[in-house]
Formats: C-alpha cells, structure tokens, sequence
C-alpha cells in the first residue's frame, strides 16, 4: 500500500516536472519546422521561475475568485493525475477517486474557475476570452461523451486503469475501426481543450484573436506562473490518457521496482515526443481557424466519434 | 412521541401561524409570527418523518370520509416520506430566508395575506406527499396549485405578475384536467383510488388504459415540472414571483411533480411496455437540452434560473425513463440505480435551485433588479450572498466536489451502462441522451459562468447594483443552509444512496445500494476489484460505508467525491506551497484595469451577458430562430426620424406553434358561436320551433 | 245520430280553428290580431263544449265557460286597456318571412303536425284522431306567428294561440286537466297576458318601439 | 310543517304591501326561520321517509331541493337588506318601489318553495309559471330600457317553454289514461311506480317536449337564450335568486320527468339528455370566453353547469345521480355568493363591464377575496363542493359515456380559461382613481361570508344533513 502510495505521488511529481518540457519541446520543434532556431526547450522552466519571483498586479475590481482561480487550475490537473496510469500498469491507490467520466466534471472545475476569474476584472478581454473558452468547451463535451460511450462499450469499463489493462491484456481491441476512429475524435477535442491550433493560436498575442490566452490576460506574478504550469500540465495529463490508455498502452511498468519504473518514465517520455511531433505536424500545416469555424472543426470531431459508436452499435 | 403526533402538532403550528394573521397587527410581527410559524412547523415535520421512517414505511396516519368519492387517507411509504422530507427541508431553508426577506414588502403589499396563505400552502404540500390515495393527492394536488398561483401574483397591482399568474394557473389546471382523466381511468379499471388498492389490481389493467394513463399523467405532471412543450408558464411565473415563493416553486412543487411522475407512472401501473421509457428518455433529453439552451438566452436571473430547473427536469426524466428500460429489460439492478439516481438528482436540485433562488431573491432585495447586464460587481458589497451564488453554481454545473457532481455522473454511467441491456434499440437511445446530456452539462456550466460572472464579477454596470448591501442575518441564515446541504449531499453520497433505495426500490422492483455503497472497509475481501482500485484507502477514518460510489459493478467505473474533497484542497495546498517555495514573499497591488486608451473604466465597456452568451445564440440560431424586427423611433411631433435599431426576440417555439395557436383557435371557435345570442328574441323563439320539429319527427321516426 | 253530428261539427270547428290560425299568420292590424284571438278562443270554447258533450264529461262546459271568461271576454278586452292606443292603432309592415312563405312554413308545419300525431293516437279513439294533430297544428302555428312577428302585440297573440293548441290536445286527449290546475292555468294566461301587456307599455317608454324582434342591445 | 314554510313568506308578502317600515329585517328574519323550518322537514324526511299528505309530497329530493332553494333565499333576503340601501347609485330604494320589491321578493321565494313540496305535476306546472310570473318585474325591476328588454325576453321564452312543458305534461296524462295501470293522474310517485307500463313512443314525445319546456327554465342550451339577459339586468340579489334557486328548481322539475322517462325508454332517454347536456357546456363556454359583462359572464356559467347537472343526470348511474344532485346544491350556493359579490362589484363600480373593474383587492378586499375564491371555486378548484360533485360526475361519466365525460373535462378546461382570465383583471391591479367612495353595507357583507362557508366545507367534509339526504334522493331516483 504504501509502496503504491509512493508511486501516486512520483506520478504527480512526473506530471509536474515534465509537463512545461513538453511545452517546451513543443515550441522548440515547431520553431525548427518553421527554419528558426526557437527558445531552449528548458525556456518554460526559466518562464515559471522569473514568474513565481514577480510581484503581481490584480484590478481592483478582482475578488477572492480571481486569486483562488490559479490554484485551482494548477490543481485540477494534478487530481486528474491520481486517476490515470501515467507510468504504473496496474492501479494506485487513489484510483477508484473517480472515473474517465469523473475527471471530466474535474476538469470542467478548472475550467470554470478558469472563466469566472477571466470576468472578475472587468477587463473586457477577460470576458470575451471566458465567453470564448466556454463555447469550445461545451462543443468539445458530446465528443468526449462520445468517446466515453465507445471506451466503455469496447474495454467494458471507464476506469483508465481498467482501460489500460483491458487493451494492453487483450491487444485486439485498439485496432478495433470505432476505437480508431475515437482516437482520432479524442485528439481533436484535446487540440481544442488546450488552446492548439486550427482552434486557438496558442502564441498569438492579438487580444480579439485570442481565445485561451486572453483569460489569464490580467495575470501577473505568482498567478499567472501557476496557470501557466496548470496549463502545461492539462496538455500533459490529456496527452498521457490519450497516449497511455487509448493508443499505446504499452510501456508501463507492471512491477514496483526501479528498472521498470526508469522505463515506465523513458516510454512515457518517448510517447509524449511522438504526439509533441504530432502536435507540430498539425500546428505547422493548418491555420488557424475563424472563431465560428472552431463549430465546424468539432462537430467534425463530433461526426467521428459519432461513427466510432455508430460502427461499434452496427457491430464492424 | 410517535411520528402522528409530531405530524400533529406541525399541522397545529401552520394552521396557527395562518389563523393568528387574522389578528396580527403590523407587517413586521406579521412576517416573524407566519415565518416563525413556518420554521416550527417544518422542523416539527422532520421530527414527525424522522419518527415515522424509523417506524417502518406504510404508516396508517389519518382518514377522513368525503362522499361520494370515498376515503380520503394519509398513508406514506417510504416514497411518499422521501419527498416529505424533502419539502420540509426546503420549506425550512426558505422560511428562514423569508423572515428577512419579506420585509421589502412591507409597506405595499399585505404581508399577513402572504403568510396566511404560505402556511396553508404548507399543509397542502405536506398533504401532497402524504396522501395515501389518489382523491386526498388531487385535491391537496389543486389547492397547491391554487395558493402558489396566489402567492405568485402577490405583487398584483403589477400587470405583467398578474398574466404571468393567469398563464401558469391556466397551463397548471389543463395538467391537471388530464390528471384528473387519468385517476378516473385507474379507479374505473381498478375500482380504487388509493394506491395500495390500485397497485394491487394493476397487473389486469388493459394496455390501452395503462397507456392512456402513462400519456395523462405525463403531460398532466409535465406542466408542473416543466417537460418540453409545456414548460411556457415557467418564466413568466418565476419572474413574477417573490423569489421565495420561486424558490417554493422550483424547491418543492417541481419536485413534488416529480413524485406524482413516480408513484403514477412508474409505482401504480406496475410492468410498463418499453416505450414508455423510451419516450421519458427522449423527452427528458430533448428537455433537458432546449430548457439549457434558452436558459442562456435569458438576463433576468430568475427568467434563467427557470428555464435551467426546466434542464434539470430533464435530467431527472432521463433517469425515471432509464428506470424504466432496465425494468422492462428484468435488470432490476440497473432500474434501482437509475430510479436512486433520478432521485438523488431530484433532491439535489430542490436544494440548490432553491439556494440560487434566494440568491437572487437577495439580489433583488439588495439592488431591485433582477436582469444581469444591470448589475456586476456585488461580489464586494455582498460577499456572502456572492459566495453562497457560487456554491449554487458549482452545484448546479455538476463539479466536485458539489451535489450536482454526483447525480450527474450517476446519470451518465446510468446510460452508460446501457450495454447491458440486449436491444440495440434502447442502447441507442440511451446513448443519444448521453451525449445530448454531455452537451447540456457544458452549456450549463457556460450558463452559470455568465450568471454569476455577470451578477456578482465585474464592476457594477448600474448604481442601484453599486449601492446594493450585504443581505440581512436570516437572509444569509437561509442561503447558508441549503448551500451546506450543497456540500454535504455531494461529498457524502455514501450516506444518502442507502436512504433512497427503499423508495428507489418501489419504482424499480429492485435494490441497488448494497453494490453502489460496497461495504469495502467491513468486508475488503468482497470487493476485490475496488480494493485493487485502492478503495480501502484511510479505512475507518471516513464514516461510510466505503465512501465510494459504484454503479453497480467497481470494475466499471465508480468515483469517490468524499475522498475527492480530501484530495482537492491537498493539491491547492500543493499550488499554493510551491509558489510560496519558488517565488518567495511578493507584493499583491491594486490597479486599475486597461481601459483601452481611455481615461478612466466605463463599467459599460464590460461585456454584457447578452454579449457572453452571443455564440450560443449564433451556433444554435437554427433552434432559436431569433425574429429581428428594425425598430424606428420618430419624434413624437414632427415625425422626424430619431433613431433606427435592430430588436432580436426569441420566441420559444412552444409558444410560437402551440399556445399561441391555441389560444386562437379556442377564441376562434367561440366567434364562430356568437351568432347564437344575437339578441333577437325571433330567432330564440326560432330555436325552440325549430327543436320542437325536430323533436316531433325524432319522436315518431 | 247526435253523436256523429257532434263530431262533424269537431271536424269542422278543427277545420275552422287551423283555417284562423293561418289567417292570423298574414294579419297587419293589432286589433285585427287581438279580435281574432276572441274568435279564436271561441271556436275553442264550443269545441270543449262538444267534446265534453260527446264524452259526457260535464267539468268540461266548465272548461269551456272559463275560456269564454277569461279567454274571448277578459283577455282581449283587458289587453286592449292595458296597451295603449298609439301601440294598437299600428300595423305591422315587416314580416321576417314575408306572408307567401309564413304561410307556406306555416302548411308544412300543419302537415308535420299531423303526421307526428296520428301516431300517437291510441287505436279507437276517435276524438283525438278527429283534433288531436289540429291542436298539434295549432300549437307549431302559434309558435310560428312568434317567430315570425316582430312586433309585441302579435308575439303576445301567438303565444295565446299556442296555449289554444295545447289546451285543445289536453281537452281531446285528457278531457282538461284536473279542476284546480284548469284553474290555475287559466289564471296563470290571464295574469301572463296583462304582464305581457304591461312590457309592452313598458317598452314603448322606455325604448320607444314595441317593434322587440329589433331590440338587440342585450347580445353575446 | 310545509304549510308553515310557504305561509311565513306569503305573509310577509302580504305585509309588504302595507308597510315599508322595517321590511329588510323582516325579510331577512322571515327567510331564516323558513330556512330554520326547511331543515326540520328535510330532518324529518331524512329520518323518517317521505311525507305525503294533502298536495304535498315530500320525498328525499324534494327535501334536498327545499333546502337548497332555502338556503338561497336566506342569503338573498340578508343581502337584499343592503342592496336595497344603496341600490340605484348609491340612493336607498323607498316608499312604493321598496314595497314593490319585498313583495315580489316573498312571493318569488314561495312560489320557488312551493315547487319541491308538491307531488303532482301538474300542480308542480302551476307553482313554476308562477315563479315567473313572480319574477319578471323583479327582472325589470330597474325600469331602464335594457331591464325592459330583458324581462320582455325573459316572459316570452318562458311562456313558450311552459306552453311545451303543458304540452308535453297533457301526453303524459293520456300516456297514463291509455296504459294498463289502473291509474289516472299526475302524481309523480305513482307515475314513477308505473312509467315502465308506459308506451314509450308517447313517452318520448313527452320527455322531449319536457326537456324542451321545462328546460327552458332550467337553462339548458338551446333556450338558454332569456338566462344571461334576465340574469345580467336583475337586481344582484334577484341574479342569485334566479341563478341559485330558480333554475335549481327548475332542473329538479325536469328531472322529476326525465326519471319517469328513463324507466320508460332507457338509454334513449338518456341520450337525449347528454345531447341537451353536452350543448349547454359547450355554448356556455364559448360565451365565457368571449364575455365583456361580469354579470352575463356569471350567468353562461350557470348555464354551463345545469349542463354538467344535465350531463350527470345522463350518465345515470346511482354514482352520477348522487353527483348530479350534490352538484345542484354546490351550484347553488357558489352562485349565488358570485352573484353578490358581483352586485358588489356594480355597486362600488357602477359598470358591468369587466375591463373597467381593476382592483378589487384594493377597493374592496373582502368581495375581492370572495369573488376571487368563488370563481376558483365555480371553475373548479379544491377545497369547494363544485370540485367533489364534478369529479363524482366524471367518475361516473368515464365509466357510462366516455367520450361525453372527456368532451365535457376538456369543456371544463376551457371555462376555466375564460372565467379565470375575467376574474384576475377584475381582481388584481390597481383600482385607478376614478372608483367612486362608495361602503359596501355590512348585510352585503354577512350574506357573502355566509355563503362562502357552504362553498367551501363541502368539499373538506361531509355535511350532516346534507348527505344522508343526498344518498336518500339518488336512492330514490336510482330506482331502488
């Protein structure tokens, strides 16, 4: 128990450390894609350290709500984190917390103090930025539950352990024609979830383009750092279910000793590169799309995940 | 003391606080003595549940001899305890409120009217769940009706409250004329009005009557809990109402339809065909769905928060009719989980709509304004009311570790666990509705986000909104509770689901608490699977069963909010740790926020919640179907053109193709009779030849 | 011998009855209506008189004198007390039927009537073959002249001409009524007529017309 | 016993053409004592069974009857004591017209008195036209040109439904002489004992001429025509009088023919009743909807519910039957208390139209609340009498002719809708300013607080007297 305990907490500290390398690995390949030379894949690290240091500046029309909103974002993920198998095969000790389905309603919490803080300050951005957030979340919603439906119906349950274990036991079902065509549903959504490109530019620093960025516009300091790693972190933990349970379930560790754990962290590693390089791919070739457009590209999302139910009901 | 006395000593309390109106002097002794009244009946009544369900369900209360109809009983069981218990609590919750809260009215409207008049609405409620047959239920059923239409238009000498008043008591009494059809169709075929008598004989009831009945009594239940085309009356009626009285509205009659929904068409009728559940599904979805979506059109709070009780009916549609399913499938399982579920959701609604009610209530009583693009920025003036908004919120927007939270994820996993079910018919349908579902649950949460953000964030867009003070001692009292409750029913499911599964078990034919509350901390070795999960976590610390919810099956899914509320504040403890570790000791200051080049802030630069909930509108226009009008404004006298601007209306289809329609035709059809009283005493003397004749040929022929 | 002249004489005063009653359809004059009522009344007088002569049911003389008191002497003549001159020295110009087609209405009324009561007839008897289906026609008549007479006066004949119709049906079906209800249906016409006559006066002051089939301010 | 009941009246009719000093109070005592006297006989009846003697016959529905008609009176006697002092304006009625008024009054309560306590129908044919020779200077009591029209209509239709209820009364006669019973006569019991000897061809002439006849008082469509005109020009006590107990009683004549039919001809005889029935309701809730005139609109409603009385008295089940009459009563009374509470409304408003009456609440908070609480309950609302005897009905409809009972539940619905719209104008809002000062006398007061109570305790409780009575003339009209 302790021993699994342990490795609860290593797998919150693997979130935390390795997610803004992520982020940053991100920037430096697409940075490369596009012939510059980029910042250090280290940078986000340098980004959060000066930030924490700084002093803030809150409107003075901010309440408790906008100082609380940060840790909570920083939080949610972290909670998200206790549920997956991020490096272990088999389930730690606070799994039974709360399904794929219960992460989402904790997910959601992040989001919702994410978007009420971007209205405390009265700055207009904020709430445009908030308004924003909220419709590519609630189109992003049936899609998942769409995912849901088919997780549950092929592996026969929603926990992600359970899931990972079913598929990494079973093999046959990832090459299942609805699985992979939720795969591909799935990954929309986190493009979307995460302020990605078609549907947000996550560099962009126009204020009415943006639509993720310009929430957190009236941060500064400490707050702005910890929603800056919050967010780091949601691609991370969003990456790793997308990675761990859906497509490669392979390449965690199904013993509590070193050398698996060691290799657990390095496949997790190698699997983030692989969809960091998927990420660019998208990134570099598409443009972003207009606001009303993001409809367009989710409800294709939608249409998929829709055909991956509809193909598992007809039985292919 | 047994439960009947409680029971009678509530009565005598209510019926007191009604009669001392009549002597009272003065509006502030009015409110004290009625509310008080209220407060010590409804505390009284829990005592007297409490008793009673610690007795065991089918207590005989009380019976009284009304010819020609027969007996008129009190006699619950558990189910009818359940939602007795419920009123009580919210009762409780408003009256306290109410003792603050009535003060505004004081000086220009009767106050000792309106605290006659709650406290005999109080005993018809009571009377309601009671009931032990189906004449006692439809008469408290009506006279409920009748006082909360009085109670809505209390503001009467306002026009706008009083059609608001006619609308809902017209719309309510065409629910119940199909009520009424319904009840006599299961006494002709059953010979008996009360429930036992019908539950017995129900099994040779002819299909064609159980469906009639199920139709009846779906439409004639969905008027008062707000199914998709009739729930018309809602907003009108919610706005025009005081807001405790819309707090009773939403808290306790929605739910007290929602038990007529149960004990007819799921307990009395026994087995049902599988449509019926198909068609809850469908309907609970489609309601959930449009009630969210116009909700987030509205800007008068209590216009959306009417509209969001209509989603919520959904919800619990979609589990009543998943009950159903299972039921007809044999998975009685199943059918209790989701029937613990729609309960469960029931509940928790009636606490946390009743919790944003008086929040607005508060609102209105502070600023006098109920639209949100006229009021921000009382999250500093009202800090506690902005607090116990937020927690009615998180509530309603189902996020941990909250109520909501809880129910919905149940429902969800109720559809999810469709699988199980061996028609593809059914499983589509059920997964339909989740994902429809999903979608409402998104929007609902955009839709709390402008609300509060809106009312509470932001600066003051109005100086009535700038002016407004923190709400009074009971006012908070009566917000706290129910916001506690929030809390409580989401963090410790555990403790709840054992108590609806007696009345859950009524309407599914089965039990399901002992596999969704596993007992992992008595009996670890039972429950392998969620002790792999790691459910025997901090065993014997946390006082529950297990403190996890499965639905049915811990390999599948299961969450564990109580745990959850541990997990949470640990990792904000974390966030704020690190940065306190990494950064140091910095410096919070105060500025100003961008104005956009201008000098100083207009508060009207601020988004609107018109302007946040905009993409809704574009996205869904098809549904909305906004009807644009261009609107000039010419000066009075010289028609000289002052001004020209676009009006976007929305209209609810319901009204656009249903009451509208109606109410044309009926008038129609009467003008096509006017003809008959022409004033001619020729032609009425006419009729009577003319009837005469034919008399004289019908009689020979 | 006597007998069948007796119910010759039924049929005839029958013919003659059913004859006036059409008359009265096409009268213009107010007084013209009030007097033939008398006659009306009388022909109804004799016929009781008859039937209670051939039945040997002797309360009906009484019947018959009672109906030459109140119905051919006070009536007619306390009517015309009651209602003013300037209202009796008028015509009736408009007709809703116009007088072809009242009396066209008013034979298909008679042929209904008989049709309607020869079978009601109990088989033997004689004397309701002979007037019951005239005092049927009688009766549809009067309630014709109310229909189709705008003005007060002839309304209030067209009732009495009713209540002649049905008090021949009783007379021949059931020999009047018993005594005290003979009485007081006889009071009960006289009283009606005089509070009828009394409106009447009442409607020329107040609406200054006694034309009621025009009075429509009371409607919907 | 019934001697005294119809004395006391009459002679305080006779004492109102002397004297107009002290005649309200008068009134009011004599019409409560007869009430008083009405509750001993209906006691007595309901203890001991019918009582025969003389002329007057007194069975468990003519006892019922008696005290509905009773009761209504009463009111109407301690609310005329107020209306006739504030009556033309605010002006107090004196001198000839006060006379005039109490006596027609007396004579109108006895001749509608008279009408239960007699066993032959003839003689029952008499009492009836003299309730409407009684009444029609009542009904133009006014002595305006609306008033005039009125009463005109009023007489003539109603002369016209006598002279057809004669008619049919006279076949029923012949009926009776050419059956093979050894009786002659129009004694109801008897004719009752023996209407399945009857010839049912006549008989069917008979109940459709005494439908058409007799319903004309009762208000049953289609000569229902003279109802809302009488009803809207009387004098507001006069309105409930006639609404309340005329037409009540009128209804009961009828039904003292059609239950003489239904042993003759059976089901046709209740078909021709559901036609009557179902089209009273249905007219009346057109012209609910569409009435600007409180007191017309209140009138359609009694012609509304004659109809469900029709309607219950069709579906013939003793269930329907115990309905119907109970129905009858809680009409009665409900009514009637509208009818004052209207009379009110004109005193203090001075129009009948509903759109200029706004703030009752205000201006009048105690006819407010009862006029609001009435019309709830005349529309069928819970806790009132109305609700449990329509619901009987109904019960009993769903059973016998279902497609009449959900035709008439949607009708319900419909005047719901209408009389609930006309209400809430009238009672809600604010009074304006143009509302004449104008106190409603204390008697006015009584009479409607009276009432109210026989509104409501009807539908919470079982009424002593009342419904051994009820079960006693359903007993008797069931057949058994």
């Amino acid at each position: 128990m302790t021993a699994r305990l342990l490795l609860n907490i290593m797998q919150v500290l693997v979130v935390m450390l390795f997610s803004p390398l992520l982020k940053g690995v991100i920037s430096r390949l697409k940075a490369i894609i596009q012939s510059k030379r980029g910042p250090s894949i280290w940078q986000p690290y340098y980004d959060l350290y000066k930030l924490f240091r700084k002093d803030e500046v809150i409107s003075t029309d901010a309440s408790w709500i906008f100082r609380a909103a940060p840790l909570v974002s920083f939080a949610v993920p972290l909670l998200v984190t206790l549920l997956i198998p991020v490096l272990t095969g088999f389930p730690l000790t606070w799994a039974f917390m709360g399904d794929m389905l219960g992460g989402g309603f904790i997910l959601s919490l992040g989001g919702f103090f994410a978007t009420l803080a971007a209205m405390d300050t009265a700055s207009p951005y904020g709430q445009m930025g908030s308004s924003r957030t909220r419709m590519v979340s609630f189109l992003a919603e049936p899609v998942l539950m769409c995912v849901f439906f088919v997780v549950s119906l092929v592996a026969g349950a929603t926990i992600p352990y359970i899931v990972n274990h079913a598929w990494y036991m079973g093999g046959k079902s990832v090459i299942y024609p609805s699985h992979v065509l939720v795969v591909i549903a799935f990954f929309m959504v986190i493009l979307a979830e995460t302020g990605r490109i078609p549907v947000d530019n996550p560099d962009g620093h126009f204020e009415l383009a943006m639509i993720d960025e310009s929430k957190s516009l009236e941060y500064s300091g400490k707050g702005f750092a910890l929603i800056k790693w919050g967010g780091y972190m949601k691609l991370f933990v969003l990456m790793t279910i997308f990675m761990n349970v859906l497509v490669t379930p392979w390449g965690l560790a199904t013993a509590v000793t070193a050398p698996a754990l060691t290799l657990a962290v390095l496949s997790l590693l190698l699997k983030m590169l692989a969809g960091a390089v998927l990420i660019v791919i998208i990134e570099s070739t598409l443009a972003k799309l207009r606001l009303f457009r993001v409809a367009e590209f989710l409800g294709m999302a939608f249409v998929i995940s829709l055909l991956g139910l509809i193909t598992y009901f007809i039985g292919v | 003391m047994t439960g009947q006395t409680w029971l009678l000593i509530m009565t005598a309390v209510s019926l007191l606080g009604a009669l001392l109106m009549a002597v009272v002097t003065g509006g502030r002794a009015a409110v004290v003595v009625s509310m008080g009244a209220a407060v010590l009946a409804s505390l009284f009544g829990l005592a007297g549940a409490v008793t009673l369900a610690l007795a065991g369900s089918g207590v005989f209360l009380a019976a009284a001899v009304l010819p020609p109809l027969g007996t008129l009983l009190l006699r619950p069981d558990g189910l009818s305890l359940l939602f007795f218990v419920l009123t009580m609590l919210i009762w409780l919750f408003i009256s306290i409120f109410s003792l603050d809260y009535l003060q505004k009215f004081i000086p220009r409207y009767n106050v000792r009217g309106f605290g006659a008049l709650y406290n005999i609405l109080f005993l018809a409620l009571a009377v309601t769940t009671l009931a032990g047959d189906l004449v006692t239920f439809l008469i408290a059923w009506e006279v409920m009706t009748a006082l909360s239409y009085l109670l809505i238009v209390f503001e009467h000498r306002n026009p706008e409250t009083t059609k608001a008043g006619f609308f809902m008591l017209v719309m309510s009494e065409t629910g119940s004329v199909l009520l009424i059809a319904a009840f006599i169709m299961l006494r002709i075929h059953t010979g008996h009005f009360d429930f036992a008598g019908i539950a017995a004989a129900a099994a040779s009831l002819p299909a064609a009557v159980k469906n009639a009945v199920f139709i009846l009594a779906l439409l004639g239940f969905g008027v008062k809990v707000g199914i998709v085309p009739l729930y018309g009356w809602f907003p009108p009626a919610y706005a025009a109402a005081p807001a405790n009285v819309a707090a009773v509205l939403s808290g306790v009659t929605l739910s007290l339809g929602v038990y007529g929904l149960c004990r007819v068409i799921l307990d009395l009728p026994g087995a049902a065909p599988l449509w019926w559940g198909l068609v809850l599904l469908v309907l609970g979805a489609l309601t959930a769905i449009l009630g969210i979506l116009y909700a987030l059109m509205e800007q008068n709070l209590k216009r959306m928060l009417s509209l969001s009780s209509v989603e919520n009916t959904g919800l619990i549609l979609v589990g009543l009719g998943a009950a159903m399913v299972y039921r007809t499938g044999g998975l009685y399982v199943l059918a209790a989980l989701a029937a613990i579920t729609a309960l469960y959701h029931t509940i928790n609604h009636a606490v946390y709509k009743t919790l944003l009610f008086l929040g607005a209530g508060a609102v209105e009583f502070a600023t006098g304004r109920q639209d949100m693009d006229g009021l921000g920025g009382l999250s500093r003036t009202m800090p506690y009311t902005t607090l116990f908004f937020l927690v009615g919120s998180l509530s309603i927007a189902a996020l941990p570790p909250f109520n909501g939270f809880v129910s919905e994820w149940l429902t969800l996993q109720t559809l999810l666990l469709s699988f199980h079910l061996p028609d593809v018919l059914p499983r589509v349908v059920m997964a339909a509705a989740g994902v429809i579902l999903a979608l409402t649950a998104a929007l609902a949460i955009t839709c709390f986000v402008k609300a509060c953000g809106t009312t509470f964030l932001g600066r003051a867009r109005r100086p009535e909104a700038a002016r407004a003070r923190e709400a009074g001692p009971c006012m908070k009292l009566g917000m706290a509770l129910p916001a506690v409750a929030c809390l409580l029913l989401g963090v410790l499911p555990t403790l709840v689901i054992p108590r609806l599964n007696g009345p859950a078990s009524i309407l599914a034919g089965g039990t399901a608490a002992q596999q969704m509350v596993p007992a992992v901390f008595s009996q670890p070795e039972k429950f392998k699977d969620l002790v792999m999960l790691g459910g025997g976590f901090l065993r014997g610390i946390l006082p529950a069963p297990g403190a996890v919810v499965v639905p049915t099956d811990p390999g599948f899914s299961s969450i564990s909010p109580t745990y959850l509320l541990v997990a949470l504040p640990l990792m904000l403890l974390l966030g704020a740790a690190l940065a306190r570790i990494f950064g140091g000791r910095t410096v919070q200051e105060k500025g100003p926020v961008w104005a956009g080049g201008e000098e100083r802030f207009d508060p009207a630069q601020q988004y609107t919640g018109t302007a946040y909930s905009n993409p809704v509108l574009v996205l869904f226009g098809s549904i909305y179907r906004p009807r644009v009008d261009l609107v000039r404004h010419y000066h009075a006298q010289n028609n000289f053109r002052l001004a020209t601007g676009y009006q976007r209306q929305i209209y609810s289809p319901a009204e656009r193709y249903l009451y509208r329609p109606a109410v044309w035709l009926l008038y129609k059809g009467a003008g096509l009779l006017s003809w008959i009283q022409s004033g001619r005493v020729n032609q009425y003397v006419a009729y009577m030849l003319l009837l005469l004749a034919g008399a004289l040929i019908y009689a020979v022929w | 011998m006597l007998y069948a002249t007796a119910l010759k004489l039924l049929g005839v005063l029958g013919a003659l009855l059913l004859l006036e009653t059409l008359f009265m359809l096409a009268v213009r004059q107010m007084r013209g209506i009030i007097r033939l009522y008398a006659i009306h009344s009388l022909l109804l007088a004799i016929s009781a008189a008859v039937v209670g002569y051939v039945t040997g049911m002797y309360h009906l003389y009484l019947v018959a004198g009672l109906t030459l008191l109140f119905k051919v002497l006070a009536i007619p003549y306390s009517l015309e007390r009651v209602i003013h001159d300037t209202i009796l020295e008028k015509r009736e110009i408009h007709f809703v039927f116009g007088v072809p087609g009242s009396l066209l209405i008013g034979g298909l009324l008679c042929l209904l009537a008989y049709f309607t009561s020869i079978r009601l007839v109990y088989p033997g008897d004689t004397l309701a073959r002979l007037l019951l289906s005239v005092g049927a026609a009688v009766a549809l008549l009067g309630l014709f002249i109310m229909v189709g007479r705008q003005e007060a006066v002839p309304q209030i004949s067209g009732l009495l001409i009713m209540e002649n119709g049905v008090i021949l049906i009783a007379v021949v079906t059931a020999f009047g009524l018993p005594l005290i209800a003979e009485f007081g249906l006889f009071l009960d016409v006289l009283v009606g007529a005089l509070l009828l006559g009394v409106l009447v006066m009442r409607l020329q002051r107040h609406n200054e017309t006694t034309a009621v089939g025009m009075l429509r301010r009371l409607k919907g | 016993m019934a001697e005294l009941i119809l004395l006391m009246p009459l002679a305080a009719s006779g004492i109102s053409i002397c004297t107009d000093k002290f005649l309200a109070g008068l009134t009011a005592l004599v019409q409560a004592l007869t009430l008083a006297f009405s509750l001993v006989l209906a006691w007595r009846v309901a203890q001991y069974g019918p009582l025969n003697y003389g002329w007057f016959y007194i069975d468990a529905v003519g006892a019922l009857f008696l005290l509905t008609v009773a009761v209504v009176s009463c009111t109407a006697a301690i609310y005329s004591a107020g209306y006739v002092r504030s009556a033309h304006d605010g002006a107090p009625i004196t001198g000839a017209s006060l006379r005039r008024y109490y006596v027609q009054f007396n004579l109108f309560t006895f001749a509608m008195l008279l009408i239960p306590l007699l066993g032959n129908l003839g003689l029952v044919w008499i009492a009836l036209e003299l309730t409407t020779l009684t009444s029609v200077f009542l009904v133009g009591f006014e002595y305006t040109g609306r008033a005039t029209e009125a009463a005109w209509k009023y007489l003539i239709i109603s002369f016209v439904g006598a002279m057809l209820g004669l008619w049919g009364l006279v076949l029923l006669y012949y009926c009776t002489v050419h059956a093979p019973a050894a009786y002659q006569g129009l004694e109801w019991a008897h004719l009752y004992r023996l209407a399945g000897s009857l010839n049912p061809q006549t008989m069917k002439i008979v109940l459709l001429l005494c439908l058409i006849g007799y319903g004309t008082r009762a208000g049953l469509a289609p000569m229902h025509t003279w109802l809302p005109d009488a009803h809207g020009e009387a004098p507001s006590p006069v309105s409930a009088l006639l609404s309340g107990a005329k037409t009540t009683v009128s209804f009961y004549v009828v039904l003292r023919f059609y239950f003489i039919a239904v042993r003759s001809l059976g089901a046709t005889a209740q078909h021709l009743m559901l036609f009557f029935g179902l089209l009273s309701v249905l007219i009346a809730a057109a012209f609910i909807l569409q009435q600007q005139d409180y007191k017309r609109m209140l009138a359609y409603s009694t012609v509304e519910h004659m109809g469900i009385a029709g309607l219950g008295a069709a579906f013939g089940t003793p269930l329907a039957i115990y309905g119907m009459l109970f129905h009858l009563f809680n009409h009665a009374v409900t009514k009637s208390n509208l009818f004052y509470a209207a009379g009110n409304v004109l005193l203090k408003y001075r129009t009948r139209e509903i759109l200029r009456v706004k703030g009752l609440l205000k201006s009048l908070p105690l006819t407010g609340v009862v006029f609001l609480v009435a019309v709830l309950a005349i529309a069928g609302l819970p806790p009132s009498g109305i609700f449990v005897s329509e619901l009987t009905v109904l019960t009993a409809g769903f059973r016998t002719y279902p497609g009449a009972a959900v035709a008439l539940l949607a009708l319900l619905a419909v005047v719901f809708f209408g009389l609930v719209r006309s209400m809430y104008q009238m009672v809600f809002g604010p009074p304006g300013g143009d509302v004449p000062e104008m106190g409603i006398s204390n008697w006015n007061n009584l009479a409607m607080a009276l009432s109210l109570l026989l509104i409501i305790l009807p539908g919470l409780i079982a009424l002593p007297l009342l419904h051994p009575l009820l079960n006693a003339a359903a007993a008797v009209f069931a057949g058994r």
